[in-house]
């Protein structure tokens, strides 16, 4: 092969072993030219991350069988020695992991901790590695990094730390970065700087980009060309432009359209609101951190009316499930009023959780956890439970006969399915979401935010539904709560809010959505550059 | 910080006066004539009453209490036949059986304790953490079974069993080392330590396997976490994985359970010392028990009780230190 | 005492490292039990132990020579034995000439009066009963402290006689004048319950570092002691270090080893165990460094007549003779170190021992005489009963013992039950006449080697102590014994006493209110250094007095 | 905090204690040899311990008779024959100073040993459950309580405190049971403070409070949604805990508060055996290897089901078995 390509990967395959084999890459062939940038777009589980460590050798003394070749920045992944593999880690290729808040050491100063990496590659004194250290650090945009560097992680925000990681990625000047959901874990708002400094470090350094994402949006603004992975096999494959407003295969098209746009047109017709099932004035809540104390939420007020949808958005941090938790009675204002329907007593509300992971215990069958708020109610008979946990399990479209499995045996969205047929169990009138899709990919996200609908019409249902991304929220609610620092800063219905902001930060907000249009993005990524320089 | 402090303090007065009436109440019912063995086997009834009224044995439980705690705070006054003797505030009381004060006989003990228990626990330290570090260092290869053979069979035996072995092998057939006895580390160091040395190495013999346990699991545990996998996607060697990100995970655990081990070592080391001819507190201790002397008892307990207190506070505070994000509760 | 060769020495078990003592060197002791009192109002032992007998001089003490000769009573302080009245009831004493403490002032007699004073304070207590029992008025005095009018049965006419008056006839006051009670405290150096921490020495060592209540001890020579005044205490080494607190194996280890100081160590409360033994009986040079004692004191079964089934004669008979004695001695350390006893008198002449053996078990127990007669007291169909002992890891009350019993009675149809008692306990309750269990583990050694200590307090009626420490464990008053102790106290002859002592036991052991068992033997290791080894039958142990390492 | 990190030496995040039904469970455990092992060996020990009676009968011997003449009176008692006696009749030999037969003894202590440390175990889990939930889920004021509660007994001196009551009971309370009441009592608060830490930590997860939502009273919660995940700390912990105890009930013979005569233990026979290590090495060695197989077994069997209670151990197990083999091969991927 040529060699102007920093990877080429011939016929890779990567297998766990295990009691079932896992075959999570199968027969994957592709290359990246140098400075040019690919994404890796696909499901979970599609084999994304997979491919993506074994670029460098990450599956080596793990189990994992890797086969094929792989030649990254010259090396041969594949024959190459420890000591070689190393020396290509960090310095020719480097990579940048998904969640920054475990990928860096909680105990060291993040300056030593790229100083660290620094002197792994190169021959140069602590103090000079030190010196280098702030100055990649300044380079990803870190305020102050002289002072910065001297840092822990943990004092370092979200968005910080994930340019923390990208400054140690750049430490060495790789030829390659490999960015493996780089901005998962991120707001959106931080989510669109990560992505305009990874645009821009791209250019100005010349370096490869190998960004694995499964997020199509996230390609669309960042790379040239992209490779649509599924079950461990390349489906498609282009120039990001074609491929994402032509797509030649069917699954790409399905990948597409789960995406929930901004632009798409409204689905559902604003309900006119019944009377209000849900009061709440003036809330706060406090929380008592050492001597300090944070105001979560403050003075909040609101009304969800019957069979009405709340849609309340807002950035990490800025109070969505401290209220989403009051609201539900699972925890005590610091001050302020709630009414039900015209009684103070929590009743008839429901909630689904964010993490359908940590939402269903590991250890209890999901017709046991579902059928628990029926047996709290004092249903006895044994046959009037099963059969009405298995005419739930239904409804939301799971079969009735998985009564008794166990939470691991669902994947995600079947999990989620599981929460939300708990919550509507003991029939509330009143269902709070605390981002019931955020941790799903697209094609489960759409199935269950059409679940969601279904049963709102079907039961009358109201909803308050939580989340941070703004085109889903868009597509379920009747009408919009932004929330700030505890505040809600702009409330009104779907059209009035993303029709006509008022307020300067859901303006900031939407403005960094991701499109799918490559071209578009360009335009945004030009406009927040000038929002930020305001 | 300052309300850390007050809140421990608070804790720790609160642990020790509910240790020292759990023995008062204990050693009430205890049998065994107090007087007749203070006074001796062959007293007449009418000398084991005076010294029954002398030891004041004859007041209610909770009177009794009290001048325990008046001692503490303002001292007592004590007969010794031809005159009044004080016991200065803290005073925790005069021992039934040898006249002595028991603050007294705490600071005579305290040194030689302190001795076994320091050097122990360094030892120890070091042996189990770094017995812990070479497994995982060498996991899945021969030196990891054998150190963890070796560390087990550590804790399968008991202390009086290593110890004796210790000695009939070092001191006796090879004569390597002297016959243990306490020297006093101001009169001579070096001999203080050749004579502790093999005090010393039972304890973090039977104690280090603990901690290689420890430090290896929490190794292994902060291996698999992600940031480990950020400095191999880095190119860091093993060594330096091992050595200087893994190690440091390790830290919390291994504090929190020295600060546990550490204080209870001061009145627990009772067979070491015994063996070992250390006049130390808790082999004190355990004879007090034996002869119902309660305010030795009651002022050793004391006094040990409080190192657990300190050493769980302190490895609170090492612990915030060690890791910035804690804040102190 | 006079001068001793080897040859006498290894007679009785006793030696040393050959050649002639000499004066110098630093002795070594390695003791487990500290000398936590070192006041010699509160010592009990007969002859003020042994560490004490080399500061604390009394008015007569043991004659320090190997085996029985060593069980004589010589002058100390005084000139003689003391002459006694006509009947034995008062006692005068004469000090010798030229008797000084440490600091050089005169040992006077008043200052001996008040050292036996200071032993009747409740805050110097430990001390034996003889003193209270005996002297006039002792049994309400409260001690120089709170009764500073002193004790009026005790004269001193002059600064060299000392008198006693007693209020009965005690012909072993010779004796009991060997207690360190008749030590003299100059009253102006009297600390009280601090007196221990430094007593005056009148011996020929003085006391220069006593360290954590006894545990350390350091004796130098005492300047003033003249040896022309003693002639019992050698005194060879120039210091006595003493360290105690010691582990008893880590002692046998170091005396075994003799490495460095220990060569010159020995020790005086630790004897060699079985498993010890074992070991040193394969070891012929290790053997040679053995010395062996005999101590009057005896290891035995004690009953209570008063609770049943033990009110039956027939009953304790059986016991006796379903006893094991050698599976007993095996569990007490085996033949080497312990004797089977068939009498409450120790074998030794002093004691008067007369040799009976009233229910003869053979050597593992009459199991068919035993079931015989307890078919006769109607138990055909066997009998359960309960042993109480104490816990202690002594191998004579405690469970080694009750469970090679339990094995032995088996075999005669008797179901042994095993009471265990903390330490405490066990004192408390074997000594209280309301809890006196009916059976039980109990040993007896002698106050000074004759019959009336062994036998008075355990059988003599007057003695039974109803609301304290009661040693008449059968709780024994019977008319003719009490008369003929009385007879023998009056008698000034101490063989003569001796003769009759011994056939009053072998009288009393009709009864079967005791099942001896067996007496101890205690061999000791010493350094390799130690000359002149002494050990009298008196104290079974060799005299620290007496060795010397050099 | 310091609870938290004790959680931690037994190795669990509770968050991070995803799908485990018990079938996983056993296929974990069953996967790792030294387990199965560990757990064979277990089995036997208590099966032995079972069948002690049957066994001793097999032999023909039984722990309490004494033989005196097989032992050398005359040498303290030292057995007589070659390896402390090993004959037909004696298969490991004899007791010295008794003569009575070793192996019934080690047959019956195995007996005591073992159930006065699994009863004490047992003791000090329930009521370090017991109490850490409490004071996991109680108001600030029972947590306080209940916190400074397990300080005092953190602070109570074993020995001591097992001394002083050893006493106090009357002797005719069954001493093993008394002993592991002792033990038991003491020395539950380092299962307590495991199970507050993990107790705060659920408390905080999703799925209690979808709990708490369907209606269910605090320790129903407790019951059905904690206690579960509660299970594996504290195994793992009382793996640690038997051992431990074993030796406890060894040090307190030593001290002469052990289990009574002529009760056979193997604290006991260590005990009186450490000075006959010269004389007759095997009284010594055979309880002490005994010891360290059950210390071994049970160390290995806990560590194993620590594993095999951990999701992610599935490709842990495999990975080091398979790393290894292929780093012998020369690094091939
Ligand atoms: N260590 C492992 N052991 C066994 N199976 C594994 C392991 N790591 C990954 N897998 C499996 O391999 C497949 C591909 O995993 P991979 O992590 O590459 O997916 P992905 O595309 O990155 O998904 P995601 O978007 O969720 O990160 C999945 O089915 C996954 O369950
Ligand atoms: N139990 C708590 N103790 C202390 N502070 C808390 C607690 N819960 C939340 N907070 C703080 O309150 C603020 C709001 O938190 P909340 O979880 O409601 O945010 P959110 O909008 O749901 O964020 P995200 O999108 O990350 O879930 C944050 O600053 C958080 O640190
Ligand atoms: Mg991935
Ligand atoms: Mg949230």
């Amino acid at each position: 092969m040529s060699a102007g390509f920093v990877v080429e990967v011939e016929g890779l395959s990567v297998t766990f072993p295990g009691a079932q084999e896992v075959a999570a890459v199968r027969d994957l062939s592709f290359s990246l030219p140098e400075g040019g940038a690919l994404a890796l777009v696909g499901e979970s589980g599609s084999g994304k991350s997979a491919t993506a460590f074994a670029l460098l050798g990450l599956h080596r003394g793990t189990g994992a069988r890797v086969e094929g070749s792989l030649k990254v920045a010259g090396v041969d992944v594949g024959a190459a020695s420890e000591a070689e593999l190393r020396a290509l880690r960090g310095a020719k290729a480097a990579m940048v992991f998904q969640d920054p808040l475990s990928s860096l050491d909680p105990y060291y100063a993040i300056g030593d901790q790229i100083a660290e990496v620094l002197r792994v590659h190169r021959k140069v004194s602590r103090r000079a590695a030190r010196a280098r250290a702030v100055e990649v650090l300044d380079r990803v945009g870190i305020p102050d990094a002289v002072r910065r560097s001297r840092s822990r992680p943990h004092e370092f925000s979200g968005g910080m730390r994930q340019r923390a990681l990208i400054a140690m990625a750049l430490a060495c000047e790789p030829k390659l970065l490999i960015a493996d959901e780089p901005t998962t874990a991120l707001d959106v708002t931080v989510q669109a700087q990560i992505l305009d400094l990874l645009h821009g470090l791209r250019r100005e350094e010349g370096m490869g980009l190998l960004l694995v994402t499964h997020d199509v949006g996230v390609a669309a603004e960042s790379v040239d060309e992209v490779l649509v992975m599924r079950e461990g096999r390349a489906v498609e494959r282009g120039p990001v432009a074609e491929v994402l407003a032509a797509p030649a295969r069917t699954y790409t098209r399905t990948l597409l359209e789960a995406v929930p746009r901004l632009d798409a047109p409204l689905s559902r017709q604003p309900v006119a609101a019944g009377d209000p099932v849900l009061e709440a004035v003036g809330l706060r809540r406090e929380f008592r951190q050492g001597r300090r104390t944070v105001t979560a939420v403050d003075d909040v007020s609101l009304t969800v009316g019957r069979g009405e949808t709340l849609g309340i958005v807002g950035e990490s941090g800025s109070g969505k499930t401290t209220l989403g938790r009051m609201l539900v009675g699972l925890l005590e204002p610091t001050s302020g009023q709630l009414r039900y329907g015209g009684t103070e007593k929590t009743s008839g509300v429901q909630m689904v959780f964010q993490d359908p992971v940590a939402s269903l215990n590991p250890r209890r069958s999901i017709g046991e956890a579902i059928a628990d708020p029926l047996r709290a109610a004092g249903e006895r008979d044994e046959k009037v439970l099963r059969d009405r946990v298995r005419e739930l399990l239904e409804r939301v479209g799971l079969d009735p006969d998985r009564y008794d499995r166990y939470p691991h045996e669902f994947s995600g969205g079947q999990r989620q399915r599981v929460g939300i047929a708990r919550a509507l169990a003991p029939s509330p009138k009143l269902v709070v979401c605390d981002e019931p899709v955020s941790a799903l990919d697209v094609t489960t996200q759409a199935q269950v935010i059409a679940l969601l609908g279904e049963l709102q019409r079907d039961l009358g249902l109201s909803l308050v539904f939580v989340a941070h991304d703004l085109a889903v929220v868009r597509q379920v609610s009747d009408r919009i709560a932004v929330m700030h620092r505890g505040r809600i800063v702009e409330q009104g219905t779907v059209a009035e809010v993303y029709g006509s902001p008022t307020e300067p930060y859901t303006k900031a907000l939407l403005a960094a959505v991701p499109t799918l249009d490559p071209v578009l993005a360009a335009v945004r990524r030009a406009a927040r550059r000038e929002l930020v320089a305001a | 910080m300052t309300g850390f402090l007050l809140r421990r303090l608070g804790g720790a007065v609160f642990v020790l006066l509910s240790l020292s009436v759990f023995l008062y109440l204990v050693f009430y019912v205890a049998p065994g004539n107090v007087a007749q063995i203070a006074c001796g086997p062959r007293c007449s009834p009418a000398q084991v009453a005076q010294v029954h009224e002398q030891l004041r044995l004859g007041d209610p439980l909770w009177l009794q209490y009290a001048h325990f705690v008046q001692g503490i705070f303002a001292g007592r006054d004590y007969s010794s036949g031809v005159g009044v003797l004080h016991c200065n505030a803290p005073c925790l009381g005069v021992s039934y059986q040898s006249d002595q004060q028991v603050t007294q006989l705490i600071l005579n003990k305290l040194p030689v304790t302190g001795s076994l228990v320091i050097g122990a626990f360094a030892l120890w330290l070091l042996l189990g953490v770094g017995t812990g570090v070479l497994s995982v260092w060498r996991r899945g290869r021969p030196t990891e079974r054998v150190l963890t053979w070796l560390t087990l069979a550590g804790t399968a035996t008991p202390v009086f069993v290593i110890g004796l072995l210790l000695i009939i092998v070092f001191c006796s057939t090879l004569q390597w080392l002297p016959f243990p006895t306490y020297v006093p580390f101001g009169e001579n160091p070096e001999q203080w330590a050749w004579n502790l040395l093999l005090a010393w190495v039972s304890l973090a013999a039977i104690e280090s396997a603990k901690y290689a346990r420890l430090t290896r699991s929490s190794m292994l545990e902060t291996l698999a976490e992600d940031h480990v996998r950020t400095f191999r996607a880095y190119g860091v060697s093993e060594r330096a994985l091992v050595g200087r990100h893994a190690l440091r995970g390790a830290v919390a655990p291994v504090i929190a359970l020295s600060a546990l081990d550490f204080g209870s070592m001061f009145g627990g080391a009772v067979l070491t010392e015994s063996l070992f001819g250390l006049p130390g507190l808790g082999r004190e201790l355990v004879e007090a028990v034996k002869v119902v002397d309660l305010p030795v008892v009651v002022g050793m307990v004391l006094v040990t009780g409080f190192f657990v207190v300190l050493a769980n506070a302190v490895a609170d505070l090492l612990y915030a230190v060690a890791d910035r994000r804690v804040v102190l509760s | 005492a006079g001068p001793q060769g080897d040859n006498a020495a290894s007679a009785s078990g006793a030696g040393g490292k050959a050649g002639a003592p000499q004066k110098g060197g630093t002795l070594q002791i390695l003791n487990r039990q500290p000398q936590t009192d070192f006041d010699p109002a509160r010592l009990y032992t007969s002859g003020g132990g042994n560490v004490p007998s080399l500061v604390f001089r009394t008015l007569t003490t043991r004659n320090r020579e190997n085996g029985a000769a060593g069980t004589k009573v010589v002058p100390d302080l005084a000139t003689d034995l003391g002459k006694p009245s006509k009947d034995a009831t008062v006692w005068t004493y004469t000090l010798k000439d030229g008797l000084k403490y440490e600091d050089g002032t005169a040992i006077t007699s008043a200052d001996i009066k008040y050292g036996i004073e200071r032993s009747f304070a409740a805050e110097l207590s430990g001390g034996a009963p003889y003193l209270r029992d005996w002297l006039i008025g002792g049994a309400d005095y409260q001690g120089p402290y709170k009764d500073k009018k002193g004790l009026d049965s005790i004269e001193v006419p002059d600064a060299k006689t000392i008198v006693f008056h007693l209020n009965k006839p005690e012909g072993e006051f010779p004796y009991l004048a060997t207690q360190t009670q008749t030590t003299p405290v100059p009253k102006a150096k009297d600390t009280g319950a601090k007196y221990e921490e430094h007593p005056v020495s009148s011996g020929p060592y003085k006391v220069v570092k006593n360290e954590n209540d006894g545990e350390k001890l350091l004796l130098e020579r005492n300047p003033h002691w003249d040896a022309k005044t003693d002639e019992e205490r050698k005194a060879y080494p120039d210091k006595i270090e003493v360290n105690s607190g010691l582990d008893p194996a880590v002692i046998n280890q170091r005396l075994s080893a003799s490495a460095g100081t220990d060569a010159a160590a020995v020790t005086t409360d630790n004897n060699l165990g079985p498993a010890e033994l074992a070991k040193v009986a394969g070891d012929k040079k290790l053997a040679d460094r053995v010395g062996t004692g005999h101590f009057g004191y005896t290891n035995y079964l004690a009953f209570n007549p008063k609770v049943k089934p033990f009110d039956d004669p027939k009953v304790r008979q059986a016991i006796a003779y379903a006893v094991d004695r050698s599976s007993v001695i095996n569990a007490a350390g085996g033949s080497s170190l312990a004797l089977p006893a068939t009498t409450n008198l120790p074998p030794q002449k002093s004691f008067g021992y007369v040799k009976y053996d009233h229910f003869p078990a053979g050597e593992s127990g009459n199991a068919a005489k035993a079931k015989e007669l307890l078919k006769e007291a109607g138990h055909e169909k066997g009998l359960t009963i309960t042993l109480t002992h104490s816990n202690a890891k002594d191998r004579e009350t405690s469970p080694e013992i009750a469970t090679a019993l339990q094995d032995a009675l088996k075999k005669a149809g008797i179901t042994l039950e095993l009471k265990g008692l903390e330490e405490n306990d066990y004192n408390d309750t074997i000594h209280s006449v309301k809890k006196q269990p009916g059976f039980f583990l109990a040993h007896w050694g002698a106050d000074w080697p004759s019959g009336g200590p062994f036998l008075a307090p355990l059988f003599d009626g007057r003695q039974i102590v109803k609301d304290g420490a009661n040693f008449n464990y059968a709780q024994f008053d019977d008319a003719s014994v009490n008369k003929e102790i009385d007879e023998i106290n009056k008698l000034t002859d101490l063989d003569a006493a001796a003769a009759r002592w011994g056939a009053l036991d072998k009288k009393i052991g009709e009864q079967a209110l005791t099942v001896p068992l067996f007496h101890p033997v205690y061999k000791r290791l010493y350094g390799k250094d130690v000359k002149n080894i002494v050990i009298s039958d008196w104290t079974g142990v060799l005299d620290v007095s007496q060795v010397a390492v050099k | 905090m310091s609870e938290a990190l004790l959680a931690q030496e037994v190795g669990t995040a509770p968050a991070a204690v995803p799908a485990s039904g018990a079938r996983q469970f056993w296929r974990r455990l069953r996967a790792q040899r030294s387990a199965v092992v560990a757990a064979s060996v277990v089995a036997f020990l208590v099966l032995v311990a079972l069948a002690a009676p049957l066994l001793t009968a097999l032999e023909g011997q039984d722990p309490n008779t004494f033989h005196p003449s097989l032992v050398d009176s005359a040498a303290g008692g030292v057995p007589l024959g070659s390896f402390g006696g090993i004959s037909a009749e004696h298969w490991l030999g004899v007791e010295p100073q008794t003569g009575r037969d070793l192996f019934a003894r080690i047959v019956y202590g195995a007996r005591v040993s073992l159930g006065v440390a699994v009863f004490a175990t047992l003791l000090q889990v329930f009521l370090g459950v017991v109490i850490g939930l409490a004071a996991g889920l109680g108001n600030r004021a029972v947590d306080q309580v209940l916190s400074r509660i397990t300080d005092v007994n953190v602070a109570m001196p074993l020995m001591v405190i097992a001394l002083a009551l050893l006493a106090v009971v009357p002797p005719e309370f069954p001493r093993p049971v008394l002993i592991a009441l002792v033990v038991g009592l003491i020395n539950w608060a380092g299962t307590s403070k495991i199970v507050r830490a993990q107790t705060l930590a659920l408390k905080s997860l999703d799925y209690v409070s979808a709990a708490r939502l369907s209606g269910w009273g605090k320790w129903k919660i407790a019951h059905r949604e904690m206690l579960p995940s509660l299970a594996a700390p504290v195994i793992t912990y009382a793996a640690l805990l038997v051992p431990q105890n074993i030796t406890v009930e060894a040090a307190l013979s030593f001290l002469g508060v052990g289990i009574k005569p002529p009760t056979p233990s193997w604290g006991q026979m260590l005990t009186d055996a450490d000075v006959w290590y010269q004389a007759a090495p095997s009284y010594l060695l055979i309880p002490a290897a005994l010891l360290f197989v059950t210390v071994l077994a049970l160390t290995v069997l806990g560590e194993g089901v620590r594993t095999a209670l951990d999701p992610r151990s599935q490709s842990r197990l495999g990975g080091v078995r398979r790393g290894l083999l292929s780093r012998r091969k020369g690094g091939a991927q």
